[in-house]
């Protein structure tokens, strides 16, 4: 299984602040995976991507495997 | 060098953070601290910070690390609320220890302005029973922008 | 508006003063608290400050007035020690509460530079048993210019 | 009497932190009235002078009466 991690806005157009998913999922299978509102977002700049804890420079060379944790990361809000 | 950087998931005080991190600089010149609060506003009842550990803390360290490169500073203090706050609660104390005042009142302007607009940090406000998520202010691209070039 | 303009001439606990100032503010977004304490320096045994007062207290409370009215605060706590004291001892305090935070950064860094370069104190130093007036620092004036025209 | 409050370094010149001189005095007759190493330097312009706590714009026009005070002012060197 890929644990997503959803934050921010994208929990709620996820449904929930995290999906497992099953393994392996590239950037086409994990929006294909997703709920539809919530893929239809993903590819905006501003949503970014994160890898086991770090940011992948271009989100749609995402390669995940079993065991892995994806994290949805809208815009930052900040403190 | 002391340096002590947190999330707390629990309301602080920032009084007791303060006095004993002022103590554990001997020899410094000046210490200066901000402490943000949850604003009152009549139509907010509460307000959660989600945050995503794995991003967050080791984000407010690389911030540390850029403080202590770009200022003189014999301590940083660094510690920042994450879930569910109400009005009145401390929600941010940056606390700076330097030989100098300039490099202390310095490092926590530069800590502020990158926690508020570039930190790890997703904030949602409660009105009128409805959950909002809020979006990141103009003012604070325009603080960070002053630390640039 | 809470606003607490002193001079002591005992040791205080800075911690001591800025909670109560605080909690005087409700409503507040941030507040900006420096400390200065008299620096260890291995040849100074003690430092005084001498003041004047029908001109230092009223200075202060000037002082106070054009940070009211530069910044948008909601209270101003300034308090700077006179007398002899000796190094780790803290010699002044201001803390700054506003809505925003950058109002209370700007207004402890405005009242911090005015005065440490412009209020009415005479400084001396005891170094091997003589005392030795301080003159003023270039880098104070320095300080001061940031804020002018 | 006229009491005159001397502040910082002055002190030091005019061996106390304040004296009392008879009343009335002018800028020449406090000069005269005072230990010669403090009346050399009350002119140089960075010396100010106070006249019962209001700052004097021009020294040299001093008047000080029975019960006034008159503070000599070096430069400060801030908090």
């Amino acid at each position: 299984m890929i644990t997503v991690v959803l934050l921010g806005k994208l929990a709620d157009l996820g449904g929930a602040p995290s999906l497992s998913l099953g393994a392996p999922l590239d950037w086409a299978g994990l929006k294909a995976a997703l709920p539809e509102t919530l893929a239809a977002v993903l590819d905006e700049p501003r949503n970014r991507v994160a890898l086991n804890g770090v940011l992948l420079a271009d989100k749609a060379l995402l390669q995940a495997g079993e065991g892995d944790e994806i994290a949805l990361l809208p815009p930052v809000s900040g403190g | 060098m002391m340096r002590d950087i947190r999330l707390l998931d629990a309301p602080f005080n920032p009084g007791a953070l303060v006095g004993p991190f002022t103590n554990a600089n001997p020899g410094l010149g000046g210490v200066c601290t901000f402490v943000g609060e949850v604003r009152p506003d009549a139509a907010v009842e509460a307000l959660e910070l989600t945050h995503y550990e794995p991003l967050t803390l080791p984000g407010m360290h690389a911030l540390a690390d850029r403080a202590f490169d770009r200022f003189d500073l014999m301590g940083l203090l660094m510690v920042h609320r994450v879930g569910l706050m109400h009005p009145g609660e401390p929600i941010v104390c940056v606390s700076a220890a330097a030989l100098h005042r300039r490099d202390a009142i310095d490092a926590v302007d530069f800590c502020m302005d990158h926690l508020k607009s570039a930190a790890w940090f997703w904030k949602r406000e409660r009105r009128a029973g409805a959950w909002h998520w809020i979006e990141p202010r103009a003012q604070d691209a325009t603080d960070l922008a002053r630390w640039q070039g």
